[in-house]
């Protein structure tokens, strides 16, 4: 995107401020964690709406997120290897319809290999357009993502009609994956009903994320910290990521850059296609056409969000699915309440720029905050439409006050030829 | 130096066959790559595609689906144009879907707004017209400003604002704000405009009892001002130069914020207008239905390399596909194979492309390697001196 | 395709050919579509005619709609069926009535459109909220917790209509219940909330968790996430449509109390038939509960306790002892 | 080929072959030769320095020792065998390394993984590879930190740990293109004591450098290269800077001097107090000041990367700046670009691929760049195609760009016919000021002369200009006035018709003032 190299000319002028020092250490992020824990724990004691941090809400964004956490940590591993993956919906698609032909035929498990198999397929194709060929990476993303679509209706008609419950646009239902639970964690059960300040919170959120787990929830929850290892402590990983930021001089150092664009991009479809068979088979136990509704979009705003690593991301995803989540489960009352959090958050972020006599940041901001506490207070409910475009809203505001301390790999987009 | 007549060299003689051919050459490539991979889903699922190419040209040439395909392409060629202003500069509108359906909203509405009852239709059109192209033009621009202040990705930005803008619709078009519902329908619309600002068709195609839209007129206007924006005038160049490259263009006093929230607005503008070709020739008001061009559009710009000429062939094609696969059904063969069809030709000609202007540019190198005579190394070996 | 090739060349045993076009989602979504589908069947199999289904597209125009109409009349299709009121589209030029103009000798069929209007058109009309107000009673007649739910696929007026019969029959059992509605989408994301069972789940779950036991969804293709949900919950779950009880997978038939049933299938037979026979009536046909056009299922036997409370309540709405809003009292 | 110079490197260690040896190279790229017939024989235990113009053939060389692309001719020998390199896997598995003339580091890595990147199988990418590295960097005096952020770090630690990486790998014979170019004296000095702490733990070192009073302090053999081909080996005890230079231009300096002046003393541009900073606040161009008056060649001296380049663009509108810019009487300090080049600014880029051309886009569109609001280019706001065409045509003709017609595009010109092509079309809009970076660089000594010429002819027409170059005879030959910049500074004056570029040399490295 040529366009972004000239808003920030050439270094220095107008540059971005470098962003060292600025990761967190374990125990200020712990701290926020906590603080955002407290803070929640408040607002539904004060407001009632106690679905905030129950079990079912946290288990409904853990499912909402797992897709789009999976997909962004596709594109996670395409950009990290310099190649925008835009057509990660197409390869969601792929991963979907593949999951449940296979799984429908041969049982789950066969079900997600094929899911994988679909989307790494999907994930070749546009590494052969955009390495091989050159092709710019938005316009073969984009080209895939048309032609996926095409693809599982057709295969759809091929494969689904004519089976028991099947057609053009769904398939048969699909066999579940088995599900786990912690042991124990079920009896927080009383503790959650308490409603008690923080200690149900607790309970809620605990009996959610660890009872009733899904197979491919555990599979995608620590796919997180594996990529995290494989990508920053494995040769593999470093040679991979250094096709991101400067293949030049990867490539004078012996390193195949072409090769290890190709594995990025195809274990990027491959995981799309992991978050495909999520949707497909855990989340809903059928292929339906459209069941993928942009979320490898979100997935790809999720990676941004997070600054390009596994953690920021999981955490991008989860934002998103929690709003997600509530605003399905809740209808606008959750949604509504959660005005009540932004404004305290606004408060204090508000106040603390304040301290720091970064005044104008500062007064904005507890003004903004004053403004949405007088919406909370005087509405009892949010429009439908508004609490549905939650997540996107957040999404956008959040890279509008983040993107420039954003750091995307160096090389990422660009077109690379060898020897050039 | 003596002064220099200019080469009034022939149009014909400016053509370089050596560099035009292979892009010449690329889509047809593709597109045979592109129809011989529909003939392979073909034949897995047991049809002739031969048969099936040759009753699809059949349907696809009566006058009644000449009439279609050119009404399709109108919509296409404005969604694809506002597409192509923006990668002409290396900006990606993803946003053209939600561009237009809340321009199409607004305007539709406004024109329909009991307040304007003085005005003669012809008014009223206009208006139209300008609305849609503003509310675009801001939609657009909300992508812009964000980029240009904050450094947000306006591909992200406009997937995001697609969405946001599609919830903003749904939430005006309902019977609380700006939707009417006739009696007996379940369909919320804007209310249906007034009959003195629809826009009447031409019986442009013999044979066909129903009309090229209006519109079509001002599709053309949009290419031909697309044409002449990017040859003829400086923002055009200023833009294309943005888009080959953003640094020569710098230096050149192209001033590259101001060029995003140009180009961006342009794009927006003119996406605007996709959805008024049916709003004023056939819907007459604003339904939920409108919407989903915004990739089709990027499809064909890419297709059409941008180009105006090219956008307007790639609609064409693009329309053809879409209404003649209509007839396959009614064969019992299965149509997505177009949209297979589609997609592929997208990446086999963006792939042939490539690969053509490498070609071409290895032959131009050569070309000029061999006109200037290189002064080979040992020309001035031999002026060499020895140092005592 | 399994589909035996159009049998237009199979001697002239057949001269009566219907074409059906569906809207979008098209067969296979366990509820709207498929119930007209069902109709079609028995058309095939009882009048031993030629029939001819039609696919829409995603993202399509009304002009698109149009084309397939038209294809179909111009084929020799004969009545022509427009499934869904997507077709109707403008009163005077939208397809239906575009297409009505350009075959005039074509009956057409529409269905769940009023407005428009022409010689050649019948428009078969269902009574939604009348279905649903007694899937509503039955579904307060077995709350336990007094909370009732509801989802709707989008947020559209003909699914809150949907939404104000159940609530009105629910209350008419229960003048305190509680019932929550819900949608999974608007028409910003063009209605996906018909096609995402993961939603549906989400959103049921939600509503079990927070103490509603019945659960009524008009949610197309995502209504199995909702009787997924009640499964695993351990509540109830009302179809819609069609009898889900038939349709749905073994381990998920025992969640489903009831079935709103919109009878498509008869509309779409019934029209069939009136037609061959030369009694095609122009104009609106409303499919009530009184036409036997809406009705609840019974299958699974959930409600053979209260069935005669429910028949009670149909009785005094035939009667028009109570009138069944079709607005939901919010908007 | 003329090697009737001193026969090459003696035979010192007599009967031990050669580190390093080249036969014969040839390579070739579309349109250009870029070595051909190339001898090179670099003795165990040396530092070797190969000097030549731009575009010499230098890089393209050293490439071809380093396995980045096969020579079309000739062979390579190390320790006396014959080897064929597929890849630069395969030359540093012989023990070769190389140093790019462009930095070669990911910013966003730290510096263990710029090193271990590519070599992870020797100590892994851990703790281990960590101590290797402290280990090295001890035994060799680099000083490096294996765990700091590489964008932290200047460019001093950067070439070394350039040379780290390159030592990690076992690489017996070192090859740094240019390593000094971006350095500051004190950091050269530095790099010079590595270097030879290197040889003498039996390290071979093959060094390129422009700038001759280095390459003669530092180098015990030297090859120039010139046009491609190697035209002498000397030895450094034995030749001036001077001798050298000639060497490797070909001819007695091909003159660019002007010696009768047409300076004015009307003021045409005035820099007061101007400034750059980068983001986090460091001053790149500190408190510059200076005058050009009509007729007159300003020439600024400095080492690359001490705020020249920057400096221009500041005065182009280019980059945000403080301070205050005069234009021909007028302030145009709040000025966008475009208005400075409309009031008069004339710019030949520095970089005319990123800064000067649209590679893509035929000639005549290349001609309309950066003046694309003026005539004849432009009518209001419209362009003028034809106009346009017709004055490339004119351009082509006049500044001799060697090309078929003038819808090629720019890209497949050669760079010297870009440049031409980029100097008639800022002379065609007869500019007040031109601000001219390196106007000559990888442009062959006929386009040089006639790119002189061209200026000189200007500059009699009361033009004003801004040179900056590394060619400090092309400097010392056009200038009316010099000064030396430095860390951003304007550290010193000097009076071209007396100064030596020996003595810029040293004034720009801020060791010692030239005598004046
Ligand atoms: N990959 C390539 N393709 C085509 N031509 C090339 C390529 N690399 C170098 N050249 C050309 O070969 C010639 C020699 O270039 P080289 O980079 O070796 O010069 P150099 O002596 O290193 O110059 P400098 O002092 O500027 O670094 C130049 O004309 C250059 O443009
Ligand atoms: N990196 C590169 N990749 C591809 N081609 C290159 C590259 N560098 C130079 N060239 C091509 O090599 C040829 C020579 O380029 P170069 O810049 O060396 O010209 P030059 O030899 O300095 O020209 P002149 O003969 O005018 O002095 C040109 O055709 C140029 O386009
Ligand atoms: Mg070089
Ligand atoms: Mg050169």
């Amino acid at each position: 995107m040529t366009a972004d190299a000239v808003l920030t000319p050439t270094p220095g002028a107008s540059a971005p401020a470098p962003t060292r020092g600025r990761r967190f250490s374990l125990p200020v992020l712990l701290l926020a964690i906590a603080g955002a824990l407290v803070a929640l724990a408040a607002v539904r004691t004060l407001t009632g709406a106690n679905d905030l941090t129950s079990n079912g809400a946290v288990r409904a964004a853990l499912q909402s997120a797992i897709p789009i956490g999976l997909a962004g940590l596709g594109g996670l591993w395409a950009e990290r290897a310099g190649v925008v993956n835009i057509g990660l919906e197409g390869q969601l698609i792929f991963g979907t319809w593949f999951g449940a032909w296979a799984g429908y035929h041969w049982g789950p498990w066969v079900g997600v290999l094929a899911a994988i198999a679909g989307g790494a397929l999907g994930g070749l194709l546009h590494a052969l357009a955009t390495v091989t060929f050159g092709v710019d990476h938005i316009v073969s993303g984009v080209a895939i993502t048309i032609l996926a679509g095409g693809v599982a209706r057709y295969l759809s008609q091929l494969a689904f009609k004519g089976l028991p419950g099947g057609g053009v646009t769904q398939s048969p239902p699909v066999p579940e994956l088995p599900r786990w639970s912690v042991p124990g964690v079920s009896s927080l059960d009383g503790l959650e009903r308490k409603h008690w300040f923080l200690l149900s919170d607790l309970a809620g959120i605990l009996r959610g994320a660890l009872t009733e787990v899904s197979a491919l929830t555990v599979i995608a929850a620590l796919l997180v910290p594996l990529t995290f290892w494989v990508l920053w402590r494995t040769p593999f990983g470093l040679r991979l990521r250094s096709c991101g930021e400067n293949p030049k001089a990867a490539e004078s150092l012996g390193v195949n850059v072409y090769r290890y664009k190709y594995y990025g991009v195809v274990i990027s479809g491959a995981l799309a296609g992991l978050g495909g068979a999520f949707l497909s088979m855990v989340a809903s136990t059928i292929y339906r056409e459209g069941q993928t509704g942009g979320r490898g979009y979100i997935g790809l705003a999720a990676m941004i969000f997070g600054n390009w690593r596994p953690g920021g991301l999981a955490s991008g995803a989860l934002l998103f699915g929690y709003t997600d989540a509530l605003q399905l489960r809740g209808g606008s009352k959750s949604v509504h309440a959660l005005l009540l959090f932004l404004a305290l958050l606004l408060l204090a972020v508000g106040v603390w720029q304040l301290v720091r006599r970064r005044l104008a940041v500062g007064a904005i901001a507890v003004v903004v905050a004053l403004l949405v506490g007088v919406w909370y207070a005087t509405t009892d409910s949010i429009p439908g439409e508004f609490v549905q475009a939650a997540p996107h809203i957040t999404t956008l505001v959040v890279l509008a006050l983040a993107s420039q301390r954003l750091r995307m790999p160096a090389a990422d987009g660009q077109r690379y030829r060898r020897g050039g | 130096m003596s002064e220099v007549a200019a080469p009034r060299r022939s149009w014909a003689e400016r053509l370089d066959w050596r560099q035009l051919l292979p892009r010449l050459l690329a889509p047809v490539a593709a597109l045979l790559i592109a129809a011989l991979i529909s003939s392979i889903a073909l034949v897995i699922s047991d049809k002739d595609p031969l048969a099936a190419f040759s009753s699809m040209l059949d349907y696809g040439t009566q006058p009644d689906s000449l009439v279609d395909i050119l009404n399709k392409s109108t919509d296409y060629y404005i969604a694809a144009v506002a597409v192509a202003i923006g990668f002409r500069m290396n900006l990606f509108n993803i946003g053209v879907d939600g561009q237009y359906r809340l321009a199409t909203l607004v305007a539709a509405a406004v024109g329909a707004a009991p307040f304007l009852d003085w005005a003669p239709g012809f008014l009223r059109i206009v208006l139209i017209v300008v609305i849609a192209m503003l509310v675009g033009a801001f939609w657009a621009g909300v992508a812009a400003v964000l980029k240009v202040t904050r450094g947000v990705s306006e591909v992200i930005s406009t997937i995001m604002l697609n969405f946001i803008g599609g919830q903003i619709v749904a939430f005006l078009l309902t019977t609380n704000h700006l939707g009417v519902q006739a009696k007996g329908s379940n369909d919320v619309t804007t209310p249906v405009l007034p009959k003195d600002a629809w826009l009447s068709g031409i019986p442009l195609i013999p044979g066909s009892a129903s009309d090229v839209k209006g519109f079509v007129v001002v599709a053309v206007l949009v290419g031909v001002g697309y044409w002449f924006l990017l040859g003829h005038t400086r923002l055009g160049f200023d833009l294309r130069a943005s888009g080959q490259n953003a640094t020569s263009a710098v230096a050149s006093g192209v001033n590259a914020r101001r060029m995003v929230l140009y180009a961006m607005l342009l794009s927006g503008g003119v996406a605007g207008l996709v959805g008024l070709s049916e709003l004023l020739g056939e819907r007459h008001a604003y339904s939920s239905s409108v919407g989903g061009l915004g990739f089709t559009a990027i499809g064909i710009a890419l297709l059409g390399r941008n180009s105006p000429v090219g956008i307007a062939l790639a609609s064409l094609l693009w329309a053809f596909l879409a209404r003649a696969s209509q007839i396959l059904d009614i064969e019992e063969i299965p149509k997505e194979i177009i949209t297979i069809m589609q997609g592929t030709t997208v990446l086999a000609v963006v792939v042939a492309y490539e690969l053509a202007t490498r070609l071409s540019r290895r032959a131009q190198q050569r070309r000029v390697g061999a006109a200037v005579s290189e002064p080979g190394p040992d020309k001035s070996a031999d002026r060499s001196e020895v140092p005592a | 395709g399994g589909k035996s090739s159009g049998g237009n060349s199979d001697g002239g045993k057949k001269t009566v050919k219907v074409g059906l076009a569906y809207d979008i989602g098209g067969r296979g979504d366990k509820s709207f579509n498929d119930a007209a589908a069902a109709g079609l069947e028995r058309v095939k199999k009882d009048l031993n005619l030629d029939v001819k289904e039609l696919e829409a597209n995603k993202d399509e125009t009304d002009n698109d709609k149009l084309s397939r109409l038209k294809l179909l009349c111009t084929s020799g299709y004969n009545p022509v069926i427009a499934v869904g009121f997507a077709y109707a589209g403008d009163k005077d030029t939208g397809p239906i009535a575009s297409a009505a103009k350009a075959c005039p000798n074509t009956k057409f069929a529409i269905i769940d459109d009023a407005s428009v209007k022409a010689p050649n058109l019948a428009n078969l009309t269902f009574a939604e909220e009348q279905g649903s107000f007694l899937v509503g009673a039955a579904a307060a007649l077995k709350s336990k917790t007094g909370k009732v739910g509801f989802i709707g696929g989008c947020q559209v007026d003909l699914i809150k209509k949907f939404e104000a019969g159940y609530v009105a029959g629910a209350k008419a059992v229960k003048a305190d219940i509680q019932v929550e509605p819900n949608y999974l989408s608007t028409v910003a994301d063009k209605c996906s909330g018909f096609n995402d069972p993961a939603k549906g789940q989400t959103a049921a779950e939600g509503m079990f968790d927070q103490g509603a036991d019945v659960v009524y969804q008009a949610a197309g293709g995502s209504g199995t996430g909702v009787f997924k949900a009640a499964k695993a919950k351990g509540k109830l779950a009302i179809g819609v449509d069609s009898d889900q009880y038939e349709t749905s997978a073994p381990e998920l038939k025992d969640v489903i109390l009831t079935s709103m049933l919109k009878r498509v299938d008869n509309a779409v037979f019934q029209f069939v038939k009136d037609e061959g026979e030369g009694k095609f009536t122009a104009g609106e046909t409303v499919f009530d509960l009184k036409a036997d056009g809406v009705g609840y299922s019974t299958s699974g036997g959930k409600l053979d306790d209260i069935k005669s409370k429910l028949d009670e309540y149909k009785q005094q709405i035939i009667d028009g002892k109570i009138t069944v809003p079709s607005k939901p009292a919010n908007g | 080929m003329s090697t009737d110079v001193a026969p090459a490197a003696p035979p010192a260690g007599a009967g031990e072959p050669p580190a390093v040896q080249l036969r014969g190279i040839t390579k070739r790229f579309p349109g250009v030769v870029a070595n051909h017939d190339i001898d090179l024989s670099v003795r165990r235990g040396s530092i070797h320095a190969i000097v030549g113009e731009n575009g010499a053939g230098k890089s393209t060389l050293m490439k071809t020792l380093y396995g980045m692309h096969r020579p079309d001719e000739g062979e390579i020998l190390i320790d006396g065998e014959r080897v064929v390199f597929g890849s630069p896997q395969q030359a540093i598995n012989v023990g070769i390394g190389m140093v790019h003339q462009h930095f070669m580091l990911a910013d966003n890595f730290t510096v263990l993984e710029n090193i271990v990147l590519g070599a992870e199988k020797l100590h892994g990418i851990g703790g281990a590879a960590a101590r290797r590295i402290r280990e090295i960097s001890k035994q060799y005096g680099l000083g490096v930190d294996p765990d700091v952020l590489m964008e932290d770090l200047g460019v001093g630690d950067r070439q070394r740990v350039e040379i780290l990486k390159v030592l990690y790998r076992g690489a017996r014979v070192l090859i740094l293109d240019e390593p000094t170019a971006v350095l500051v004296p004190q950091e050269v000095d530095e790099l010079f004591d590595n270097l030879r702490q290197l040889t003498r733990e039996g390290l071979t070192i093959i060094f390129i450098s422009h700038k001759l009073h280095e390459v003669l302090a530092v180098a015990d053999a030297i090859t120039v290269i010139r046009r491609g081909t190697t035209v002498a080996s000397v030895d450094p005890r034995e030749v001036t800077s001077r001798q050298l230079a000639t060497l490797m231009v070909g001819s007695e300096l091909p003159s660019p001097e002007v010696r009768e002046s047409t300076v004015t003393d009307e003021r045409v541009l005035s820099v007061t107090d101007l400034a750059v900073h980068t983001a986090d606040g460091r001053p790149i161009v500190n408190g510059v000041s200076f005058t050009i008056h009509r007729g007159e060649v300003v020439g600024i001296a400095g080492v690359e990367g001490n705020g020249q380049a920057e400096l221009i663009e500041a005065i182009m509108g280019m980059r945000p700046a403080t301070g205050r810019v005069v234009l021909d009487g007028v302030d145009v300090s709040q000025w966008s670009t475009r208005a400075r080049r409309e009031a008069g600014l004339g710019y030949v880029p520095e970089d005319r691929h990123r800064q000067g051309l649209l590679l893509d886009a035929p000639l005549w569109e290349n001609r309309m760049l950066g003046h694309q609001t003026e005539s004849p280019n432009a009518r209001g706001w419209l362009l003028d195609n034809r106009g346009a065409r017709r004055d490339t045509a004119r351009i082509v003709a006049s500044y001799d760009v060697r090309t078929p017609g003038i819808d090629v595009p720019a890209g497949a010109l050669s760079g010297g016919n870009q440049q031409k092509l980029i100097v008639g079309r800022e002379m065609s809009h007869a500019p007040k000021v031109l601000l001219a970076a390196h106007p000559t660089r990888g442009v062959d000594v006929g386009a040089q002369a006639a790119i002189w010429e061209h200026i000189k002819r200007a500059r009699r027409e009361g033009m004003g200009v801004l040179l900056i170059s590394a060619d400090l005879d092309e400097l010392i030959g056009l200038s009316d006035s010099l000064k030396v910049i430095f860390r951003g500074r304007f550290v010193e004056d000097a009076d071209p018709a007396t100064v030596t570029p020996e003595q810029l040399g040293l004034a720009m490295t801020c060791a010692e003032g030239p005598d004046e």
